[in-house]
């Protein structure tokens, strides 16, 4: 995957309430580099309609690893927003 | 999948997988469903996953606990739709001993539900639909370490 | 015979008994007859009780569990001749929530192996027998709290 | 159960190694009155043969409840002698 330079691309996944609300499961993001999980969330929230209903701060993994709102993120990562889990 | 199965769970068959002759004490969770959730009657349940990180974190929470405690653990969570009394998670932990057994047992399944990446739909008596945020208030206390699985494993 | 039996254990069936549609949570303990036992080759054992008594215990136990969790409890033992990998006693504790259940099912088998009058002769692949203390010095620490059931139910 | 003035009279149950060691599963017993389960054992301890290897503070239950060495025991009481539990 190719970005501009000076920013890098992103896959967003989305799960459960986050999917309905933008009526899709993922959706790409290019954002400034260096970036974070939280430069991901900003952009998405500000970028996609009804994506601002998602929380802030949402729990969320980079490549299929549990994260923090200042996981630094990669050019061509996948960083999926969890809604609140509801397993077992 | 391994840890993770869209068919029913079968608790004696995941018991004998994972005991051994030298084994004395298996500790079972087995999670149902239930016909009632804050008040509500429910009719049945859609479990979904993000499947590939969902089966990976299973796994790490497996060996996480076998590293821990002298046992060993067998877990499946249940996707797909599951009706009333349907079998949702099983966590079996074997050992030579009871303690190990219960502590290992129970940590999986806190575990599993605070950073396994699941969801669940309810569908109501009234028609409606509703996915479950244990989080969310009222819920608190039961559920209060949900929060943050990557804080508490040290990532960032 | 409520809670002791002569014949196989079957825990699917005494778990299916316990719970029922407003049940989440099910925690489960299974003691199985192992293999060796300090350091010794262990063949079959014999499960011998003070049998009235053993069953009043159990009952009591069981009560009193349900009495101090939301919870259900079924409870096995066997007696007679086991193999190994045989079911010696089994646990199942039904709850709306898991924390109940896990602190039931625990709860109940200390307390069954602290106060039911039930003993254990293990024959030994060296053709011996012995009966089980598991008081014994070497085997204190996962049984202290075994020794004096009149004192710790305020008997007296 | 009717026991000499000034007496009384229990039946004693043995298990598992106690009744190997005296070679039976129960005895009966005359006691001075007022009685324990303490005195029950002393008595037992030295007036059967094998007896002596009794522990002196063995686990016991009258009438089928648990009970202590300072225990009162009643005329026609069962007192049963319970070595180390082994269940489960």
């Amino acid at each position: 995957m190719s970005s501009p330079a000076g920013s890098l691309s992103v896959k967003l996944l989305l799960f459960a309430t986050y999917a309905e609300l933008v009526g899709r499961d993922q959706v790409l993001l290019e954002v400034p580099s260096p970036a974070t999980v939280a430069d991901v969330v900003r952009r998405f929230r500000t970028s996609w309609p009804g994506a601002d209903r998602v929380p802030d701060r949402p729990m969320a993994a980079v490549n299929r690893v549990h994260a923090r709102p200042e996981t630094p993120v990669a050019d061509g990562d996948e960083v999926a927003l969890l809604p609140p889990l509801a397993g077992g | 999948m391994v840890h993770l199965t869209r068919t029913a769970i079968n608790v004696a068959a995941l018991t004998t997988a994972t005991a051994g002759p030298a084994d004395g004490g298996i500790a079972t969770f087995i999670g149902l469903v239930r016909d009632h959730h804050d008040g509500r009657e429910v009719l049945r349940l859609e479990y979904t996953a993000f499947e590939p990180m969902a089966e990976v974190e299973a796994e790490r929470i497996v060996q996480e606990a076998e590293a821990r405690w002298p046992v060993r653990i067998g877990l499946r969570h249940r996707l797909g739709t599951l009706e009333i009394g349907d079998i949702a998670v099983a966590v079996v932990a074997v050992s030579a001993h009871r303690g190990p057994a219960f502590d290992a047992c129970r940590h999986v399944i806190e575990e599993v539900k605070r950073r396994v990446p699941i969801w669940k739909q309810e569908s109501y008596a009234d028609g409606t639909v509703g996915w479950v945020d244990p989080t969310a208030a009222g819920r608190g206390r039961e559920n209060a370490d949900r929060a943050d699985p990557a804080a508490a494993r040290g990532y960032g």
